[in-house]
């Protein structure tokens, strides 16, 4: 539905232009927006992660499943290279980002991070007012008018489906709301900075199950918008929400290394890996 | 926000839409493979034999798809585990429809008789009801067209009876098949029945016997 | 544990003993009263630490109460008007005037001087520490600052006089310079606070979760965005904490002042020339002889009560901001 | 079945606000009972009343509770032994900051439950029955921070059945963990529950399905009080719901 004549992959919203950096490709719905080639990372000289190989489609949810320590997390945020905080992480392979690679050496860290987003697992709103939340990372590209920026959090916090419930308090601190809300607000948040994907690590670990569905229900909204890559425990949650669904295990040598990869239903009924079926069925070990 | 769980509600969704396919493709085909004034093309009613099959496998796949990523618990539970059942119980009817079909697709004569002809309005009405009761998830309905089965029972003993005590018996490939096509709406409507008690199920998460009056009545009690 | 044989008392508690290890192993519960017991060391424990508190807040309290008491002799003697007190631009108590203007502007003034040289250095190191500091370095250099700390007074206040002032003298002309002035002695007290108000900064920003700071980074924002949008204002509240404790510091040293800033009372508001604290005065007067019925050594407690109040209000501010500043993450 | 606990017309408050109204229910011994309920309903706090913690934050209880034939509010009921009695596990982990051997062997010295001599022994079959001590048997002097997480939980439940308690609480004792830890923790429960009455509050619906026999579903008035709606064998709230707003909740369609 998306013709090539569209050649910007999120909506051409008005406030922000294309990112420096790496330039936007033509894409459309179900291509691979992001593609990792024999990807590694290492703390120091431990390798946490060996020899992924993924593909991200662009508007479609990816999740990634599997135990304690395989390296979910550890994978999603060498995607947006979260991971150069962590002093001695390093990456090797290939991760592309509409066909140029991330971790090229003139790539700026900070534009990558631009383009793709992150929720993280517990809501970390900043302690300032629900507006200046959303307005932050807008500010930090460019000086944007009083009633610009009223118009982007308003859209934002709609986006985010939060508008209704704080829409008579946009000045009362983030950290008022409920968790749910919080990890919404969060949301719109990463969403004001139009990003083209959206990572997610265990977003509702630390929500209700309503509040869990409501997230859940977004995604599915967002979806229609930018790349998901959400990394859950929640095995019902990676089974309803996701389209893509990457299985994860740890290695002997105790590196977090790929074993299955496939369209969400067929892995949760028809598992290629008998590792994948005992995961997927809660036969563990 | 109040749309939660659209994707286990589209499923569901389009597992009714299925089995109301299913529903009434069997009147359809009950109805053309008796009937008495028109010809009926045996490959017709195959093919819809096969279609059948087809539509009752894309329901237990989408059903067993559910099951497996969409946790449905509750009703919605038993709505997957009923649309399954009455998958299956209509696919038998079609079958049975097309065993209808292959007996008197040259043989006019037993369509001719009025009783078979009426077990064959009945059998069609049934069918209905029981596609209401299901779209309806009413259970009250359900229980009365359950209980309308014994008409059908009734009438193929009153065919076996009439036919083997009558002066004029017909000659033996025309009784056996008239018996068989009588068999065949008489199974009909057990699987009516059996469609019933999933409806039932679906409404209330009970699960008994809908043909026995004990159960009836107790039901009543319970779903009025 | 060869008495054990023989005391009874032990026998059967160790029969006790016993019965519940059966029990661990057979998975049975034994049945335990639940009704409320005396427990003796529950108690003690409670009374020790209520007289803790209680004795802290009555340390206070005598405090106060001497300071009031005095300062009300030294405000009832016929000499003396509160308005006077308040009001009177010269301390001269040889000549009956007891004006604690002069005494109070320098004070004020050292003070200044000496948060304008702590604020920024000290917050500078403390988010040098928390935020770009490798571990290494991180390692090597809060001991450094903690150093500093650990220095007496009286050694800042030898350094202010026989270092500072010099090169000040040389820097600005002889001329311009007092040898007592109080702009040594108010850098020299701010190089004091610095590690005060860096290490009470820096444990503020260290508690600033991580998250946010990763979370403004994955919005796209550079580090020093982060620092300075997200993590010092999340740690607002402690950082002003610092420095209020910083200014009572400063407002309370005496050794430097004393030793740098000058010996006579003097209103002016001029850094360059000497001028007497009300700490460094009490610090003179009270080192001197004195009786203890002349208004000479009850003046000394009026200032102290207005030391005091000076601290009070300093503290009550900094308790608001923390209040309204908080920022609970 | 024998009731353990029984709870009638319990109110809980936090001052005057009313956080739980009106509860009555039975615990049965030796069953595993789940509470479950959105966020804010109370079901942590209901919890925290039956070993009275919920006292340590200024709550307060109205009506009456009782463990077999005592009454846990009665004035000469002393709430340190009733939290012996009634052991809890919380959400997080929270072992001591000292040696896996140190963790359980603490509170067993603390309450004088075994010689000296005969605490080793104590440990053992601890770790054993909390399905431990396999995993851990050659390294009870490490800390148990270094464990894993789910190891950490199961620690803190060896610790709590080391004081051989009677009724065993779990408030979300898997939010934290992976569905690996989340299984062996589950199935520990059932081991457990031979010996233990054990309830458990969790946001998680398919393992209240799976792991309890019986089910309390509590939801927030408009008062903000929050009410027990429906209380029955765990099978036939997830089937069967009599409460249309647990048919609601239990199939995930919150309004």
């Amino acid at each position: 539905m998306n013709s090539s004549t569209a050649p910007i992959s999120a909506p051409a919203l008005p406030w922000i232009q294309p990112q420096i950096g790496i330039q936007r490709a033509a894409a459309r719905n179900g291509d691979a927006k992001m593609t990792l080639e024999d990807v590694s990372v290492f703390y120091g000289a431990f390798c946490a992660l060996r020899d992924v190989n993924l593909q991200v489609r662009d508007r479609r949810i990816t999740a990634v499943i599997g135990p304690s320590g395989c390296g979910k997390s550890t994978l999603l945020r060498s995607l947006n290279r979260m991971n150069d905080t962590v002093t001695g992480c390093r990456v090797e392979g290939r991760l592309l980002l509409d066909g140029a690679n991330v971790y090229d050496r003139h790539v700026d860290p900070v534009a990558v991070r631009r383009r793709v987003g992150m929720v993280f697992q517990r809501p970390n709103p900043f302690p300032k007012s629900i507006y200046e939340n959303v307005a932050y990372g807008v500010r930090l590209q460019r000086n944007v008018p009083k009633r610009e920026m009223d118009e982007i959090v308003e859209r934002c916090l709609r986006d985010a489906a939060l508008w209704d419930e704080v829409k008579d308090k946009l000045q009362r601190s983030g950290m008022t709301l409920s968790g749910g809300q919080q990890q919404r607000l969060c949301i719109a948040r990463a969403i004001a900075v139009q990003p083209e994907v959206i990572l997610m690590d265990e977003p509702c670990s630390a929500l209700d199950p309503i509040a869990t569905v409501r997230i859940e229900e977004l995604m599915q909204s967002l979806k229609r918008d930018y790349a998901i890559v959400i990394v859950t425990h929640n095995l019902q949650q990676a089974s309803r929400a996701s389209d893509y669904c990457a299985m994860m295990m740890m290695r002997s040598d105790r590196a977090g290394e790929l074993i299955e990869f496939g369209e969400t239903a067929a892995l949760f009924t028809t598992p290629q890996d008998k590792r994948t079926e005992d995961y997927v069925s809660g036969r563990f070990g | 926000m109040q749309k939660s769980r659209s994707a286990l509600d589209h499923d569901l969704t389009q597992n009714r839409e299925d089995i109301l396919r299913m529903g009434s493709m069997v009147e359809s085909l009950i109805h053309w493979s008796l009937n008495s004034e028109g010809v009926v093309s045996i490959g017709q009613v195959t093919e819809g034999a096969q279609r059948g099959t087809t539509i009752r496998e894309r329901i237990e796949k989408r059903s067993l798809q559910m099951l497996a990523t969409q946790h449905p618990a509750a009703r919605d539970l038993r709505c997957v585990i009923a649309a399954m059942h009455i998958a299956r119980e209509l696919e038998r009817s079609v079958h049975h429809c097309s065993g209808i079909a292959r007996l008197n697709a040259h043989d006019e004569e037993v369509r001719r008789y009025a009783i078979l002809q009426h077990m064959r309005e009945h059998a069609m009405t049934m069918t209905h009801s029981s596609m209401d009761a299901y779209v309806r998830g009413d259970a009250k309905l359900a229980l009365e067209t359950a209980a309308r089965d014994e008409v059908l029972d009734e009438s193929r003993t009153l065919l076996m009876r009439t036919m083997l005590t009558t002066d004029s018996q017909p000659a033996a490939p025309v009784l056996l098949r008239a018996i068989w096509t009588a068999h065949n709406l008489e199974r009909i409507g057990d699987r009516v029945v059996n469609i019933c008690e999933r409806v039932v199920f679906e409404a209330t998460g009970h699960l008994s016997d809908a043909s026995l009056p004990a159960s009836r009545r107790w039901m009543e009690n319970t779903t009025a | 544990m060869q008495e054990i044989s023989w005391n009874p008392h032990i026998f059967a508690l160790s029969f006790f003993f016993e019965s519940n290890k059966q029990a661990y192993m057979a998975n049975t519960h034994t049945p335990l009263d639940i009704r409320r017991s005396r427990r003796r060391g529950e108690d003690i424990a409670t009374l020790l630490l209520t007289a803790c508190g209680v004795l802290s807040i009555l340390t206070t309290l005598g405090i106060v109460f001497v300071l009031g008491r005095e300062a009300l002799k030294f405000f009832s003697s016929p000499e003396v008007t509160v308005i006077g007190f308040f009001t009177g631009t010269r301390w001269a108590p040889e000549g009956g005037l007891f004006g604690i203007a002069p005494l109070v502007t320098a004070t004020l003034t050292t003070s200044v001087i000496a948060m304008c040289v702590a604020i920024p250095i000290g917050l500078a190191a403390a988010v040098f520490l928390s935020e770009y500091a490798t571990p290494r370095a991180a390692r090597l250099l809060k001991p450094a600052l903690e150093l500093l700390a650990g220095v007496p007074t009286v050694v800042y206040g030898y350094f202010a006089l026989t270092f500072v002032t010099p090169l000040l003298r040389s820097l600005l002309g002889q001329e311009n310079v007092e040898v007592y002035n109080m702009l040594s002695a108010g850098l020299v007290m701010g190089v004091m606070i610095v590690p005060l108000v860096g290490s009470i900064s820096e444990d503020a920003l260290s508690a600033v979760p991580r998250s946010l700071r990763e979370a403004s980074l994955g919005l796209g924002a550079t580090k020093l965005e982060t620092t300075f949008r997200v993590v010092v204002p999340a740690a607002l509240s402690g950082i002003i904490a610092g420095v209020i404790i910083g200014i009572s510091r400063a407002v309370g040293e005496t050794m430097i002042v004393s030793l740098a800033a000058g010996a006579g009372p003097n209103l002016t508001l001029n850094p360059l020339v000497g001028a007497e604290t009300m700490t460094g005065h009490i610090a003179r007067i009270s080192g001197g002889d004195l009786s203890y019925e002349s208004i000479d050594y009850t003046s000394l407690f009026a200032v102290g009560m207005m030391l005091f109040a000076i601290t009070l209000t300093l503290n009550l501010i900094s308790r608001y901001f923390v209040r309204r500043f908080r920022e609970a993450y | 079945m024998k009731t353990k606990v029984r709870l009638e017309n319990v109110h809980c408050y936090y001052g005057n606000f009313m956080a739980v109204h009106d509860v009555t229910l039975p615990i049965y011994d030796r069953q595993i009972t789940a509470i479950i309920g959105p966020s804010g309903c109370g079901k942590s706090t209901l919890l925290r009343s039956i070993n009275r913690m919920n006292e340590l934050v200024g709550g307060s209880v109205r009506g009456s509770l009782w463990l077999e034939e005592q009454n846990l509010y009665a004035p000469e009921v002393d709430p340190v032994k009733v939290r012996r009695r009634i052991g809890m596990v919380f959400q997080k982990p929270n072992p001591f900051p000292r040696s896996i051997y140190e963790n359980i062997a603490f509170g067993v010295r603390q309450h004088k439950l075994a010689a000296k001599n005969e605490i080793d022994d104590v440990v053992e079959s601890c770790l054993r029955r909390a399905a431990l001590w396999d995993e851990v048997q050659h390294k009870l002097k490490m800390s148990a921070l270094q464990l894993s997480g789910g190891q950490q939980q199961r620690l803190c439940i060896a610790r709590t059945i080391a004081l051989q308690p009677d009724v065993v609480l779990m408030d979300e004792p898997c939010a934290a963990l992976d569905p690996i830890g989340t299984g062996k923790i589950e199935d520990l429960m059932q081991e457990l529950k031979r010996d233990y009455t054990i309830i458990i509050v969790t946001h998680n619906m398919q393992q209240a399905a799976r792991a309890s026999d019986h089910t309390v579903m509590m939801m927030m008035r408009d008062d903000r009080a929050g009410e027990m709606i429906e209380f029955g064998e765990t099978n036939q709230v997830f089937t069967r719901p009599r409460d249309k707003r647990t048919e609601d909740y239990v199939s995930g369609r919150f309004g």
